[in-house]
């Protein structure tokens, strides 16, 4: 959005934006894909790991901005600026905020995605950060105390768990099968070989 | 015997009649499915391949209805498409090859030396343990028809296969889906040289059959109208 | 296609994007922050009032608010269940009412405005950021950008299926996200170089 | 005047020697660039257009060195790739093309005259309203071109620009491309018989160029080196 984003970087977002957006489509994938269970939040996951903490972050804004544009673009076919008044609003916003900490965690360093710091930040970012700003925005607007409602929001864990686990997987999966799509260099840990590798 | 045998043949997507009463009889093993873009044939690849649901008619495919039975279609027919980064599924080529095995349940060493079989057969030996996106174009095409064949299909639809590649390549996927291995093949190709090497073509016009028959006909007929 | 809007020619359409958002969320935040008794369920009127004097005549803006009602079933659920359980009757149906209401008023405003409009409202409303390095003309690009490109994903998504159930698999998010990633990856490669050969950098 | 001339080009993507020791001066107005999946060609393009850094060497493209003066070079060159989908960056059809000319900051009504213009010379008038996703894959191609010709550039890239299309819109594709308005060429094919429809031909291998000069021997030495 700013002058310092090339074309590359502006068409990658726009990608993991729609990416975020198809996954929400009736008809996608199967198992997934009810509301408010959605296959959404994996497309968040995976903008944070792949695209990293500003990117990833800008284009979790760039589908919000559609949907309160009044695209229905949020799993079930919803869209406008009433989700942001919803139960759900927190949780959205929220994805923003859990993009930034998964990509901080996952190239922490500037080193190569490993697979314990993937399963960190999607259980840190992809999770943990969301609920911190859905639970409280819930019960805000439905006037459920604070307790309840993060005890009634625990029908999303199992959920939350599965897509936290396909994406570990398929992000490491990415740094062996298709290094070049994370778009950066990594220190390489062993000091005898040289300082910088992988990946352009 | 016949390979797909359809009357009527119609299908809708969204709003559109995409496929209108296509009534066809082909017996061919090879079957070449050509025509302008936009007039069906991916259509009509995928309803065959069991991957779309006829609106109305009557279709069987290799002797059953797509419809009634999916179960027993899917077990005997394979789909190569031209983008090959769609049909990779694992990280590593054994593993992606190995993925199609998954639902016949081998023991671990049977499959392992079917994967391997496979992949040599292609051309692709000593490259199992590669990551699969390193490969290139051409090698990941080859990678694709490994995952279709190494199922023993007893028919394949290709749908492009050959677009993305150079001549070399192309010739090399070409001659393994032309070659008979026992599997029937209906492919889709905008390369009239290609198709002349099946026997029958089915040239498609605006959702219909405009000609079936010999290839060298149907495609004679094609190119003519091309050209003027 | 990828579109809540619904074409009519009445007051709530003609009206300009800026001052209807105003005014419709003000509505909006003011039934939300109703009471929660039983006095509450009256807040359901006003987006039938709403909707049916919106000028796209009485019984389409009916049927356009159920749909909207539908849209919401899921919410509804969530939020009933939660609050029946650990709060009681009177302020489950209240705070439903509330949140409900306040919904469906909001959703007026993608119904009644153009997709279009609202972006060069957006854009209207960025420009103040321009002194802070944001760029407003390039932010509408990047969203019309995403917008063009969810039909293309959705098409790769729908190759990925393919592929799958052709290898006698059932489609699986857990096996297709690979695929679906590297498709997207490289088609973003591509549209990045689409648009630097268009001179846009 | 050249177009292009080069010496000792070199270019390194991620660990690997994508083009080593590339020299070429080429003057003819039309030339295409052939060669096995792999060998290059489309990276040589992209250096060519100015998207892609070179890491050594020596390089001009209309007389000035894509590095030190890329806007002076984006402003003349135009690069069109086979995916339709990748090019089209607007909703509809005259939008698209406008977005072309955004940097060049014209008034709106002349705007308006230069995309009509082009939509009529590539037989899209009367589409400018309808949804760009909504063409048909030839018809995207077309709009691509408009897309690219719209600002009236003096050296146009083209890679694959044909291979998704049928017989009829890969020819008239080709025509617009081919025919003499003010524009250089560089195409990247794997048509030899489009390939021979240029003036020159340069045949790439393994990052290194096998051969130069006449389309005719050019293709010829490659084909017959395919068949063997
Ligand atoms: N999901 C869909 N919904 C609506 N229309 C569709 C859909 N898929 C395809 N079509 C339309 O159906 C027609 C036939 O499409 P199809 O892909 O079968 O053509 P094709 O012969 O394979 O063309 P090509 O040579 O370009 O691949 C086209 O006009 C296309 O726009
Ligand atoms: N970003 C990259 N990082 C590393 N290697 C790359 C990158 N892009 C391309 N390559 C490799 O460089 C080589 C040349 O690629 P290029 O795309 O130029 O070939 P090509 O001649 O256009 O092939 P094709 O006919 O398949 O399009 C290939 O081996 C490819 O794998
Ligand atoms: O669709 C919305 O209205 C916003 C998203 C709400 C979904 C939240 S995100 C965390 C939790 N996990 C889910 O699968 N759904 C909820
Ligand atoms: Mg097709
Ligand atoms: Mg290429």
């Amino acid at each position: 959005m700013t002058r310092t984003l090339d074309a590359t970087d502006l068409a990658r977002v726009a990608v993991f934006a729609a990416l975020i957006a198809v996954l929400g489509l009736p008809g996608s994938f199967p198992v997934f894909g009810g509301v408010p269970i959605t296959a959404q939040t994996l497309g968040v996951m995976l903008a944070g790991a792949v695209l990293g903490p500003w990117l990833g972050a800008l284009s979790v804004t760039v589908l919000l901005a559609l949907v309160a544009a009044g695209l229905p673009l949020l799993a079930g076919g919803r869209g406008g600026f009433g989700v942001f008044l919803g139960p759900t609003a927190g949780y959205a916003v929220g994805w923003i905020l859990g993009a930034v900490v998964i990509g901080l965690i996952v190239h922490a360093g500037g080193r190569r995605p490993v697979v314990w710091r993937t399963a960190l930040a999607m259980i840190v970012g992809g999770v943990i950060a969301i609920y911190a700003l859905g639970i409280p925005v819930q019960s805000l607007v439905t006037r459920l105390p604070l307790g309840e409602t993060a005890l009634s929001s625990l029908v999303f864990v199992p959920g939350d768990l599965v897509k936290a686990a396909v994406a570990t997987l398929v992000v490491t999966t990415l740094v062996r099968a298709y290094p070049r799509g994370f778009r950066r260099m990594w220190r390489v840990a062993t000091p005898e070989r040289d300082r910088v590798g992988v990946a352009a | 015997m016949s390979i797909v045998r359809c009357a009527g043949l119609r299908v809708r997507l969204g709003a559109r009649e995409v496929l209108g009463e296509v009534s066809l009889d082909l017996s061919a093993r090879t079957i070449a499915l050509v025509g302008d873009n936009g007039s069906g044939k991916s259509t009509l690849a995928r309803v065959i391949a069991g991957l779309l649901r006829r609106t109305g008619g009557d279709l069987r495919v290799m002797g059953c209805d797509p419809d009634c039975d999916p179960a027993a279609l899917r077990a005997r027919v394979a789909l190569v498409l031209s983008n090959p980064d769609a049909q990779i599924m694992m990280p590593t080529v054994a593993e992606d090859v190995a993925l199609s095995l998954r639902s016949a349940r081998l023991p671990r060493a049977e499959r392992d030396a079917r994967v391997d079989a496979a992949l040599a057969r292609f051309g692709l030996d000593g490259l199992g343990d590669r990551p699969a996106h390193d490969l290139s174009g051409g090698q990941k095409q080859l990678l694709a028809l490994c995952g279709a064949f190494v199922r023993g299909p007893r028919l394949v639809i290709a749908d492009e296969p050959t677009a993305l590649l150079d001549g070399r390549n192309a010739r090399r996927v070409a001659d393994h889906l032309l070659a008979d291995t026992g599997h029937a093949l209906v492919l889709v190709t905008h390369d009239l040289a290609l198709a002349r090497r099946c026997e029958s073509a089915v040239l498609m016009a605006d959702g219909r059959v405009a000609a079936s028959g010999a290839s060298s006909a149907v495609v004679d007929a094609y190119e003519s109208a091309l050209t003027c | 296609m990828l579109s809540l809007f619904v074409p009519a020619m009445g007051w709530m359409h003609r009206m300009p994007a800026g001052p209807k958002l105003m005014m419709l969320a003000a509505a909006a935040v003011a039934v939300a922050s109703s009471p929660s008794t039983w006095v509450t369920v009256m807040v359901l009127v006003l987006p039938v009032a709403l909707y049916a004097g919106a000028g796209m005549g009485i019984r389409r803006g009916l049927r356009v608010l159920a749909g909207a009602v539908w849209g919401l079933r899921w919410v509804v659920a969530i939020t009933v269940t939660g609050q029946l359980i650990f709060l009681g009757l009177e302020p489950a149906v209240a705070n439903t009412c509330r949140v409900v209401a306040a919904l469906l008023i909001a959703g007026l405003v993608p119904v009644s405005t153009s997709v279009s409009a609202l972006l060069d409202a957006l854009e209207r409303g960025l420009s103040p950021l321009s002194r802070f390095g944001v760029d407003p003309g390039r932010a509408a690009l990047l969203l019309t950008l995403t917008i063009t490109t969810i039909p293309v994903l959705a098409r790769l998504a729908a190759e990925v299926r393919d592929a799958q159930r052709a290898r006698g698999l059932r489609p699986s998010l857990g096996r297709g996200a690979l695929p679906l990633l590297v498709s997207a990856l490289r088609h973003a490669d591509d549209l990045g170089e689409g648009l630097a050969a268009r001179g846009i950098r």
